[in-house]
């Protein structure tokens, strides 16, 4: 019988709380979509302010870094429900092969993303940085939030490549046909793609000129 | 270990006796336990502690308004005392008040359950609260901040002295206790209630929980990233808040109060869970309508989310959205007003036992009361221009903090004190601090409506003369009320050494937590409890039955 | 499990196929409609992701509740925010 | 304590009066609705104490329409006060046509008032009674509130956006003027007076302050800084750069580049003088600098004060819209 998650105290049956820690992620992930949702209350301020500048802003941004960053994470999202679905299938190795695709995805995407920050620093889109210039002050209020909505989700998907290696070099976890940890490694993955989701039409595609 | 065994209840070795309190002796036995009513005693303690800082503030700042020129303190000195005031008593003792002490040592015993679903969690987010409290004192050694505790930019991000940016990570800090309390209170509630306790079977104190436990859940984070944003302004100019950068500082009053209106409710509604089984337990009788007081919580709960523009009627916010939000504030009143009929339904053919809980269920409904109303007068338009940011909105919120939350608090202290300590206290010295603390409040609040619609502004430091005589009737009425919370401190810490041992059930109150000894053991039940009645099930019929249990 | 492994497919298939949409959508000349098709594309693959991946359509109520609860808090803070925004011009004076 | 103890503040508008009675109709229905309970409280408690002999007998659980009838008609009653309450904040959103103007600009911590004759005062503001008069204001830095208690009124005076607020004093008098919004150190004695006075007083008033140096109104001064800073090297007559003219622009529609349009307001006249980028007028190109760093608020009052001028009364006369 593969290893079962210790049953900790206030607790009677071993499925009882597993519901319970999926409760609990569930709960913490409603309130990480608020966290951002913060954010997204702000940009729609932003644009709904100055309307034309806001899209020109935008404008400045690497659609197809953006986008191909979009597709990346959706795959890694696929690479995460996959090692779900095969841990629980009893399969343990082809779920960690998937586990390790979903981190190699999510490492290419903070790739892809230091490339970005790196091309935007030698246009001189970064504010406060050497040589930074923009053409009014709502580009420059506009790359201000790119950078601390990006930065934000980048430090999430940093948090979300931890649980999934954790995750990933844990064999019981992957021996686990309850999926409990990795499950859950998932199921912030998943959140963390969404945030993306919502980002990627905020930032890139006002403007696409 | 087979499932069903577990299931089944505990077996018959596990059977112990031994008080959660004497689990241990240790340093250690505190600090690292996963047991929720200690980690309830540290947090009890930490937040008296608190209470007793911002209380200081408060003293400090009753002392300065003696005179019209505020002769004890600078200006500047000033808006510090009452920005540590506002931030200490929020965010460090009113929103942690009840659920984190009295909600945390309650609700597992309530729905017989041997603790919260994370324990450890919950031992987290009081180390969590602990850092964040650390910054915030090492805020106010550090000379403290000058910007309210509301931190209204652009004069927090540009133009305030003090350590605004430490203070905010603190607060920003101390929601994430508030977020890991709200998960751990929501999955207990659904995944740990004993065999028989249906959702019809709550106590109402759960069902206040559940409803404040959505807030912290959905609101706190809006909050964090608010300021996260504020201390990002301050220290590198991200400029969304600042109109010289072109930001709009009314997003930031937009987004603070999408929190810190819910907050209100935060305070508000774990003490409203207190008086529904205040009420009940004195009444010996059944809550009157029992469904409607339930999902009145949850309505405050949720319609609370929608009034926050109430905040911005003269901050230049579009007076058709004012309009809108004015509209839903009247709404979120139908539900308090709801709960506050059915107590005194309740009390209708009731067999009425007049002890210290009961004062203070009753002094907390006639200061809700009045808080409440002069709330709804602040939601009328043309009433809010003249009143707003005047003495007339610090007496409201008052009212409902301090009059609400803070007597509901000693209330529950008194009910529960000897569950949680095994101690019974001087009910006589109860009495009369219930009428000292509702005599003082009054004293101290009641002028301050009267100095706001003439007209004195609040936060001011040096006010016209002709104020004077108010300001020094509320600060009369603050030394009072000062007495009235001190002696409570007396005798209930007279009661640990001296205090007559209290029997498992002192009220004769329905309710799984005084099935279980005083104080409980440490895994709270010695048999798994099974609920067969609704919750209140007192014998209506034959009053009479309470004298001879 | 197999069965499952390919509707996982099929679900990523679909959610490239909504990020061409919306990279198309965003190149042509719709005006004002724009930031509502590309929103609402956003919301196609955030349920998708939601429902499949994270196996919304398998938990009970609450989960379900609770993150739709989210979604709901989210828009009422958005719609009465944006009233404020909408409106502010409407009576110069 | 000289100055003793007053129970209810001066009303020196009609607006006061209303606000008032307002207040005052509310009192009464929140002591119908709220004695009878507190009443029933203090009863239930004495007669069903503990011990004392009453009748107990079927005490009900529940009552559906109990429930929805205490429910249902405080919140009825309270919606009247609502309409009530929303109709006179309306109108106290919209200024009267014939309102005088007068700039406000708040720092910390005064208040600095520019009146449309020419005179400027710091902290006190002088009035005319029985007359319309419409502040125009905006901040030099953080939020403060304009708040006269004799008049009922308040508004927060935001940095960066006008905000508007009026009156009409009926009663002659020198009422205090504070500041609501917590504004920084001193912001409890960023104060002054509100003094109404005749219409021949204030005339006079005006007259005195003109003459001690201030001998233009502020639409002249505003033409003076029209010509001193540049505007007219490309705004004039007779320049060669393609900038839309701005004889009769104030208080018209305007059609933006980004295919919007406005209405040519104090708001939009300061944006585009300080953020000119924002909102450009269809058909020209976005080249005007900003003068965000070159102008105080007072200068930008004067400018927009002389645009209404040249403005004023002359709808049609733009010619913008058909120019390219």
């Amino acid at each position: 019988m593969p290893e079962q998650r210790a049953l900790h105290e206030p607790f009677h049956h071993p499925a009882r709380q597993r519901q319970a820690d999926r409760l609990g992620m569930i709960l913490f992930l409603a309130s990480e979509a608020m966290l951002f949702g913060g954010l997204f209350a702000a940009a729609m301020a932003l644009r709904l302010l100055y309307p034309a500048d806001y899209v020109a802003a935008s404008g400045h941004l690497k659609l197809w870094l953006g986008t191909a960053n979009t597709a990346i994470l959706l795959t890694s999202s696929l690479m995460a429900a996959v090692a779900v679905e095969t841990a629980r299938g009893g399969r343990p190795r082809l779920s960690g092969y998937a586990l390790v695709a979903a981190i190699l995805l999510g490492l290419l995407f903070l790739g892809i993303k230091g490339y970005e920050y790196g091309s935007e620093y030698r246009e001189g889109l970064i504010p406060g940085l050497h040589g930074a210039h923009f053409e009014g002050r709502v580009q420059h209020l506009f790359m201000n939030f790119y950078f601390v909505s990006t930065g934000l989700h980048a430090l999430h998907v940093i948090g979300g490549i931890a649980l999934l290696t954790i995750a990933a070099f844990s064999r019981a976890a992957r021996q686990d046909r309850t999926v409990l940890l990795i499950g859950n490694a998932a199921l912030y993955w998943h959140l963390v793609d969404i945030i993306w989701v919502f980002l990627y039409p905020t930032l890139y595609l006002p403007d696409v000129s | 270990m087979s499932d069903a065994a577990l299931d089944m209840g505990k077996p018959a070795e596990e059977v112990e006796d031994i008080s959660y309190l004497r689990a241990g002796h240790s340093l250690r036995s505190w600090f690292l336990t996963t047991d929720h009513k200690r980690i309830a005693i540290l947090y009890l303690v930490s937040i008296v502690f608190f209470f007793l800082i911002g209380g200081a503030a408060a003293a400090m700042i009753r002392l300065d308004l003696l005179t019209p020129a505020g002769d004890l303190m600078t200006n500047e000195g000033y808006n510090r005392a009452f920005s540590l005031h506002g931030i200490i008593m929020v965010w460090f003792f009113l929103i942690p008040s009840i659920p984190n002490t009295i909600g945390n040592f309650i609700i597992p015993l309530m729905i017989g359950a041997r603790d919260l679903a994370f324990p450890r969690l919950n031992l987290l987010s009081w180390y969590i609260y602990i850092v964040a409290g650390f910054i915030a004192l090492a805020v106010v050694l550090g000379g403290g901040v000058d910007t309210g505790w509301t931190f209204y930019t652009p004069l927090s991000t540009m133009y305030a002295n003090g350590m605004v940016a430490a203070t905010v990570i603190a607060v920003f800090i101390s929601g994430f206790s508030t977020i890991l309390t709200g998960i751990n209170f929501i999955v207990t509630i659904h995944k740990l209630r004993a065999p028989g306790m249906t959702w019809s079977r709550l106590p109402l104190f759960i069902w206040s929980h559940y409803a404040v436990s959505i807030i912290f859940v959905l609101a706190t984070p809006v909050l964090a990233i608010t300021l996260l944003l504020v201390a990002a302004e301050r220290l590198f100019g991200i400029g969304v808040f600042d109109p010289a950068l072109g930001g709009d500082p009314l997003l930031f009053q937009h987004l603070f109060w999408f929190y810190s209106h819910p907050a209100v409710y935060i305070m508000v509604l774990p003490a409203m869970g207190v008086i529904s089984e205040l009420i009940t337990s004195a009444a010996h009788k059944r809550i009157f309508g029992y469904w409607f007081v339930a999902i009145a919580s949850i309505a405050i709960a949720v319609i609370g989310f929608l009034v926050w523009g109430h905040h911005m009627f003269v901050s230049g916010q579009s007076l058709y959205a004012s309009a809108v939000f004015s509209f839903l504030s009247v709404a979120v009143a139908v539900p308090s007003a709801i709960k506050v009929y059915n107590w005194t339904a309740t009390l209708y053919k009731g067999d009425i036992m007049i002890d210290a809980p009961l004062l203070f269920a009753l002094g907390f409904i006639g200061l809700f009361v009045a808080g409440g109303l002069t709330g709804l007068m602040l939601a009328m338009l043309a009433i809010d221009v003249h009143v707003h940011d005047t003495y007339f909105v610090v007496a409201h919120f008052h009212y409902i903090m301090v009059g609400g939350t803070v007597t509901a608090f000693f209330g529950a202290l008194h009910y529960w004190w000897p569950k949680i300590t095994g101690r019974l206290y001087n009910e006589t010295l109860a009495r009369i601090a219930a009428i000292v603390i509702l005599v003082g409040f009054n004293v101290t609040f009641f002028p301050q409506f009267m100095l706001g619609y003439e007209g004195m502004p609040r936060r001011y430091h040096v006010y016209p003369p002709e104020f004077q005589l108010l300001q020094v009737i509320s600060s009369a009425g603050a030394a009072l009320l000062a007495v009235g919370y001190a002696m409570p401190a007396f005798y209930l810490l007279w009661s640990l050494k001296k205090g007559p041992r209290a029997p498992a059930n002192p009220w004769g109150a329905t309710g799984l937590e005084w099935t279980t000894s005083s104080p409980p053991p440490k895994h709270n039940f010695t048999q798994q409890p099974v609920v067969v009645r609704g919750p209140y099930d007192y014998p209506l019929e034959h009053p009479a039955s309470r004298a001879n249990a | 499990m197999k069965g499952l492994l390919i509707q996982l497919g099929l679900v990523w298939v679909a959610l490239l196929i909504l990020l061409a949409a919306t990279v198309i959508a965003a190149h042509l000349p719709l005006g004002a409609a724009k930031p509502w098709i590309s929103y609402a594309i956003a919301f196609a693959k955030a349920a998708l992701i939601l429902w499949v991946f994270m196996e919304m359509r398998k938990e009970g109520a609450i989960a379900r509740l609770a993150m739709m609860a989210a979604m709901v808090w989210l828009i009422m803070m958005m719609t009465l925010s944006a009233s404020d925004y909408l409106t502010r011009g409407w009576l110069s004076g | 304590m000289s100055h003793g103890f007053f129970l209810w503040p001066v009303q020196a508008s009609h607006h006061a009066k209303e606000v008032d009675l307002l207040i005052g109709g509310f009192g009464v229905m929140v002591w119908l609705l709220t004695l009878p309970v507190f009443i029933l409280i203090a009863v239930f408690v004495f007669r069903y104490r503990t011990g004392r002999d009453a009748n107990r007998d079927h005490a009900s659980g529940s009552n559906v329409w109990l429930e929805v009838s205490w429910s249902i008609i405080p919140f009825l009653l309270t919606l009247g006060f609502f309409v009530w309450a929303t109709a006179l904040y309306f109108d106290l959103r919209r200024p009267p046509a014939g309102a005088m103007t007068i700039n406000l600009v708040a720092r910390q911590w005064m208040w600095k008032y520019q009146h449309g004759e020419g005179a400027r005062e710091i902290n006190d503001l002088h009035v005319p009674v029985n007359r319309p008069v419409k502040l125009v204001m905006i901040s030099q830095d953080v939020i403060h509130s304009v708040f006269v208690p004799a008049l009922r009124i308040k508004q927060d005076v935001l940095p960066g956006r006008y905000t508007t607020m009026w009156f009409t004093a009926d009663r002659l008098g020198i009422y205090p003027l504070r500041c609501a919004e917590f504004c920084g150190t001193d912001h409890s004695v960023m104060g002054g007076r509100l003094i109404v006075m005749a219409p021949q007083d204030y005339a006079g008033w005006l007259a005195r302050n003109r003459d001690g140096g201030e001998s233009e109104t502020l639409a002249a001064a505003g033409a003076r800084l029209f010509r001193s800073v540049g505007c007219s090297g490309c705004h004039g007559a007779a320049s060669t750069v393609h900038a839309p003219p701005l004889d009769g622009l104030y208080g018209g529609p305007v059609g933006l580049s980004d295919g919007r349009a406005l209405i040519a307001d104090d708001q939009y006249l300061h944006d585009s003088i300080m953020l000119p980028n924002k909102d450009v007028a269809a058909g020209y190109r976005p080249i005007m600098p900003t003068y965000a760093n070159v102008l105080a608020s007072e200068q930008v009052n004067a400018l927009v004060a002389y645009l209404k001028d040249i403005g004023a009364g002359k709808p049609g006369t733009r010619q913008e819209d058909g120019n390219e």
